[in-house]
């Protein structure tokens, strides 16, 4: 893979030649290294990391941890649309990887906020997939940023934390958190909010690993008396809340691409099925009432499809739609997972109930990937908002 | 005193007596009655509490005296069931042979089968499973494969059944097995098997949800002797019509209003989590999502007592049992999807400090009942039974 | 058709031989004497009335007008069950008489609130179908009797009316009005209405017809100093809101009778249609796509019967649940025959988008029967409210 | 100066000049300039505008300048098509010969049939309609029965046609005819009609919503001259079926918006009627309803959006129309649901005093949109297409 930047498509939907090479090494490398069978074994096997270290240094030599990283910082800088296709393939195998906790989610904080320093000590760790950064948002079973009220006291120009994080995405393996902490203001309001780097071993800090029904990690996090350096605040104090938004839009944008791949996956598995599956001695997808359901599924895989792409790719154009993209897609796309993940497990019958099949996984990291970041009923009300209406 | 009011009152006072005071109890799911040759007794009371019932026939209420039963007429029947209510009896016996096995037996045995095989499953010394389903039927049950060679004096019986409940735990299995090759549904028959037989073998299934009581049971060169046939030769597909349209109405009673009774309702649930405003779940559109499916369920209450009261008065329309099949299967599905919604993240924890048992174990329950509508005839067929026996659809459209 | 009391049903959902007797006499009354080309020639001939005089007097002959009237004041006295035959039966012709206004809407109130005096005054004449009685209740395009803000003043034991109503049905040809209007309280408040009865051609009131999409009428009235004598309040002032209410509800479930007589009348149809319209050599409805929609359809009209069925036998036990039935049914049946009407079109393909067909004149009086009284969405939150979440 | 550029400046000039000022206002329906024999102008800048246009062949711009086109490469019809907007002309010329028959006339007609009807369609003295549908073909478009026997020097045409559109303003009408009854697909032919033939007897039908410019026509004994065919005997299916993807096309990106638009877009409508709080639509559960569609027809519009970049790069997936067409239709029927829900009662009223207009106009456009699921292909015929022409999936089934 080349470390030059990606040319630009010329249009909204098209991909340039190097993104489609992109998409072509990560699918390669997802179904080859990172298949299904990946997560059943770290699964079965109850791996005390919940990812597979091997598989995560591979990704990274090939440059995936890095491609929002710019090079300046050890990156690959191939841009959110570049971004999105890897996910997209990542989406299609469940590679449960630090991808979106780190690569995504810390490094597009990071981007946002930090200062030179920072951002030099930390990226070029980031890139190489050396370190792993988490970052500790959610304090509720709804994603909800405006609510946080992990309480942030500032003393001696840093701060210190009190409070609980749940939800916190592989922060059990994380060597750095970045805390969002309520440094101003109450619960409730949108701004008021400090974005904090500290060490996973540092005093007052606890995480404690908890499983999902997805088979993937996330932590609860405590912080008692954590104290925070002036120089591990990400932006300044206080400010935190807009280069936060700005992030967790792209990075819910990302995260339908890869909502995307699981979408793709299941239908194109499920036509198969339709295909292969016989009863009154026809395949089942012979049956004009399957045949119906398949094509609106289509249908609306379809404008998933135009509404991923357009929303990565203005994302790439530092568009001043982004806000009003994210929202739409993430609520799209969790939508179209639900009816998919469904309409393939009833298709699939009986055979879609077992654990050996893969479709009952895919409905499984649907529903953490539709609360994850927003829910449609969030992202509704947001994009209406956003609206004016 | 009416005779009615007489066996209302010695009734009482035979189960004041003999129910055991922990039968009356919340009953954990290990201490489940299920009986057998090697039942699991964790509560000593479960035993007392079976033998005393079946020895009045009361764990068959209904079944004639002469095969071990009750010999109640639905008068007594239904004060007995009062009667258990009353004191929050728990069942003294779970078993497929009293209510799939028997009644097909009482229909279609011969009095020799009946006097072998009803008494031991009243007594709940036999425990039972069916195999119907194999992986390759599904749908289409009548496609079956499993294959009865007639060997003179016995059959021999290849094949694999699934969805076999509780296979690992059960003594006989009733199974549907293709006696005729050169026809579908004439070619069926309904046999009985020992599970102890040599080439019986179950092994457990595990769903998206977990471990469950599913099974795959695989059959290979089992010898099965010729008077454990029920019915006539290739004639088993009459036995297992009746057969599934009861199963059909007994899943769709089930599995209602479960998963949310430990968190205290879905409006309560609403309101918890998402606090009150004069009272009111403060998200209003997640209210009106709940106060949809709370209609659904009042409704649909109403419509299982309209159809009950038409039964009674003999209006049935036919397909009844698919109705609710397919709309209480349905139904339970959304309950769910809105149960998750409701809980977001705290509902996808399987594991993890300080979070909520009851909670962590909706999910599972949401997956298990996405099999609601497979399980039992697919939601697909019972729309295709609705549109062919009730609305006298015709068949045959290829576009 | 006898006029003795009517025996109540054993049973919640069972009929007694009465209750059946009367619905024989009921549908064959409407399917001989008001079959839907009745309405079609109204329409056409642009008919000033907008119902058949003919046709109400023989209703009103057939003891139709006076159902919910007790014999005392010359009603037939078969209560809500018996009415709601009778509307089942009316919805299935799309009949165009003033049984809902009059005889169903207008009793109510009265029934629920009316002096010894005015009872023995209008009952009678209404049950005749000598006399038409209308009830002025909305004021936007949305029922919301909390919201009414027609203004009544207090003089000399009166009320004087000032103000506008809209969609008061049968209006223009009704010979008293009852205006509901706002003594006490403001815009908003649930309580403070007065129940006004008003002579037609009273000095102050003004009533100009409206046509309704569904070729039936109603009209806006306007009130400018309006008196209103104390003997023609309906109740007491101030406390019209508990008694129009509850005939509001009885009025609702009714309403709903008759949405299940047009929700029978079109699946009805278009099974036929199904069975008979054949495209590539075979019935359309041995296409499996359109049998599940077919089946799906069938099990809600199931569903609606028993909930409308139920209703109208806990009213007829003045059940305490009334209020919360009320809702129940007339939130499903409306949803039940959008859902009904829409398949029902599009079943019956391009010949159901000609006015020679009648599944469009059910698909307009279904939208008509939505709004009347509360759409779905009205029912739903009052439903929630009345459960107390 | 590039080639374009100059093209652009001359065309602009010429527009400049050439276009009455009355045809950059917005067009009332009854100044729809739809030429023909018998033509209606009330007002006469229609008829200027219409033959200045076609004199330069920019009727029909792409179309070769032999047959009366303009003879513009693509490049230059945008160019074009820009300026026309950037002046807010309105059409020249509205014509199912020049949108329908014309590029079916390019592509299967002799020369001397492209000679004959080609240039008076670009001149807008022919007003065309289509003949396809009939009472018993519906979405089985091929089981037409109209016939066209051979008499010798001309055919009999015998038969009934529905859904043509303004058919009796119409001069002539394109017509697909059964002319082997042996086959289905392979019996249809391509024929030419003069309206004014003896034995043609168009008649207007009224719609749910209102009066329509649909006709049902009746053909009786209506002889044909034989060189009225168009391509081959026998081959007209070849021809319908581009017409209808055209037409697929063209319906699907028609009606999007309208309705709305006079009174000032759905989200607008909602705070008028139920107010604002803190700025938003103060109904929280129509408030979502109508996010969600809003968000439907802004992924919608992407798709479409999308689709053009595709398949201007040579990657079409073949069946686009048909997604657009089902999904375009049913959310337009959902558009109109949601409006009606807004607006209440007021939206039932069609008279009424004090009655907003623009109001009580909706619901004629509510029922109309009921159609746009069913005319150019019913969704269900939509569903069929793309499961058998993407999705690859077999056929046959008869469960």
């Amino acid at each position: 893979m080349t470390t030059e930047n990606m040319e630009q498509p010329k249009t909204d939907f098209i991909l340039s030649e190097e993104q489609t090479m992109l998409r072509d090494t990560a699918k390669q490398f997802f179904s080859e290294q990172v298949p299904i069978s990946n997560l059943r074994k770290l699964r079965d096997e109850e791996s005390a990391d919940g990812i597979d270290r091997d598989v995560w240094k591979q990704a990274s030599e090939l440059g995936l941890a890095g491609i929002l990283i710019p090079e300046a910082y050890g990156g690959t800088d191939f841009g959110i649309t570049g971004m999105g296709l890897v996910m997209e393939e990542a989406g299609r195998t469940l590679a449960a990887t630090p991808l979106f906790s780190s690569s995504i989610l810390s490094t597009l904080v990071l981007l946002e906020a930090a200062s030179e320093d920072l951002k030099q000590a930390i990226l070029p760790a980031i890139a190489a997939g050396e370190m792993i950064v988490a970052v500790a948002l959610e304090e509720s079973g709804h994603h909800n940023p405006a609510a946080i009220s992990l309480s942030a006291e500032k003393k001696d120009g840093g701060l210190v934390l009190n409070g609980r994080k749940t939800f916190v995405l592989d922060g059990h393996i994380a060597d750095k958190l970045i805390i969002v902490a309520r440094s101003k203001g109450q619960k409730g309001d949108t701004n008021g909010l400090s974005l904090c780097l500290v060490d996973a071993n540092s005093d007052g800090l606890k995480v404690s690993r908890s499983k999902m029904v997805d088979s993937r990690n996330s932590s609860e996090v405590t912080c008692e008396n954590l104290t925070v350096s002036a120089d591990m605040i990400i932006g300044t104090i206080d400010d935190g809340a807009a280069p936060l938004e700005s992030a967790l839009d792209q990075a819910r944008i990302l995260l339908s691409a890869e909502i995307l791949g699981g979408v793709n996956e299941v239908f194109e598995r499920t036509l198969e099925y339709l295909k292969e599956r016989k009863q009154f001695g026809v395949p089942i997808g012979s049956f004009q009432a399957l045949r119906h359901r398949a094509s609106a599924i289509f249908s609306e895989i379809e404008i998933c499809k135009a509404v991923v792409t357009f929303a990565l790719s203005q994302s790439d154009k530092k568009s001043n739609q982004i806000a009003r993209l994210a929202s739409l897609t993430k609520a799209r796309l969790g939508e179209a997972s639900t009816l998919v993940s469904n309409e393939g497990l009833q298709m699939h019958g009986g055979i879609g109930m077992t654990d050996d099949v893969d479709v009952g996984l895919f409905m499984k990291r649907a529903r953490v990937q539709l609360q994850l970041l927003g829910d449609p009923r969030f992202h509704r009300e947001r994009y209406a908002r956003l609206n004016g209406y | 005193m009416s005779n009615l009011e007489t066996f209302r009152e010695e009734t009482r006072a035979w189960l004041e007596e003999n129910c055991p005071a922990s039968m009356r109890t919340p009953m954990p799911d290990e201490e489940q009655p299920w009986g057998g040759r090697n039942p699991s007794y964790p509560n000593p009371d479960t035993k007392v509490w079976m033998e005393r019932m079946a020895a009045r026939g009361w764990t068959a209420p209904t079944w004639p005296t002469e095969y071990g039963g009750g010999g109640l007429n639905p008068d007594e029947n239904k004060i007995l069931l009062q009667e258990l209510k009353r004191i929050d009896a728990r069942p003294s016996l779970n078993s497929f042979g009293i209510w799939m096995l028997g009644p097909a037996l009482l229909e279609f045995a011969t009095e020799e089968q009946k006097q072998k095989y009803l008494p031991p499953i009243v007594r709940g010394e036999i425990r039972w499973c069916q195999g119907y389903s194999e992986p390759g039927s599904g749908s289409d049950l009548a496609g079956l494969q499993t294959k009865a060679e007639d060997m003179g004096d016995h059959y021999l019986v290849n094949g694999q059944k699934v969805w076999t409940s509780y296979a690992d735990k059960a003594d006989w299995i009733f199974c549907l097995v293709r006696t005729d090759t050169s026809v579908k549904h004439e070619g069926i028959s309904f046999l009985l098997i020992d599970m102890e037989t040599e080439g019986v073998d179950p092994r457990p299934i595990k769903l998206i949800s977990g471990s469950s009581p599913f099974c795959e049971t695989f059959l290979t060169d089992v010898k099965v002797p010729k008077e454990n046939l029920v019915g006539e030769l290739n004639k088993g597909w009459t036995i297992a019509k009746r057969l599934l349209e009861h199963e059909r109405a007994m899943i769709s009673g089930m599995n209602m209003g479960a998963g949310e009774a430990s968190l205290g309702g879905m409006e309560e649930l609403a309101k918890e989590v998402f606090g009150e405003l004069d009272g009111m779940i403060a998200h209003p559109t997640l209210r009106d999502t709940v106060t949809k499916h709370k209609m659904d369920e009042e409704a649909f209450n109403l419509t299982l007592r309209r159809t009950g009261e038409l039964a009674k008065a003999g209006h049935g329309i036919g397909a009844e049992a698919s109705i609710f099949k397919f709309y209480g299967s349905e139904m339970n599905k959304r309950r769910f999807e809105i149960l998750l919604e409701l809980l977001g993240t705290n509902a996808l924890t399987t594991e993890g400090e300080g979070h909520d048992q009851d909670v962590m174990d909706i999910s599972p329950q949401w997956l298990r009942s996405k099999g609601n509508s497979i399980e039992g005839g697919t939601t697909e067929v019972q729309l295709n039974i609705i549109a062919k026996r009730v609305l006298d659809l015709p068949e045959g459209g290829q576009a």
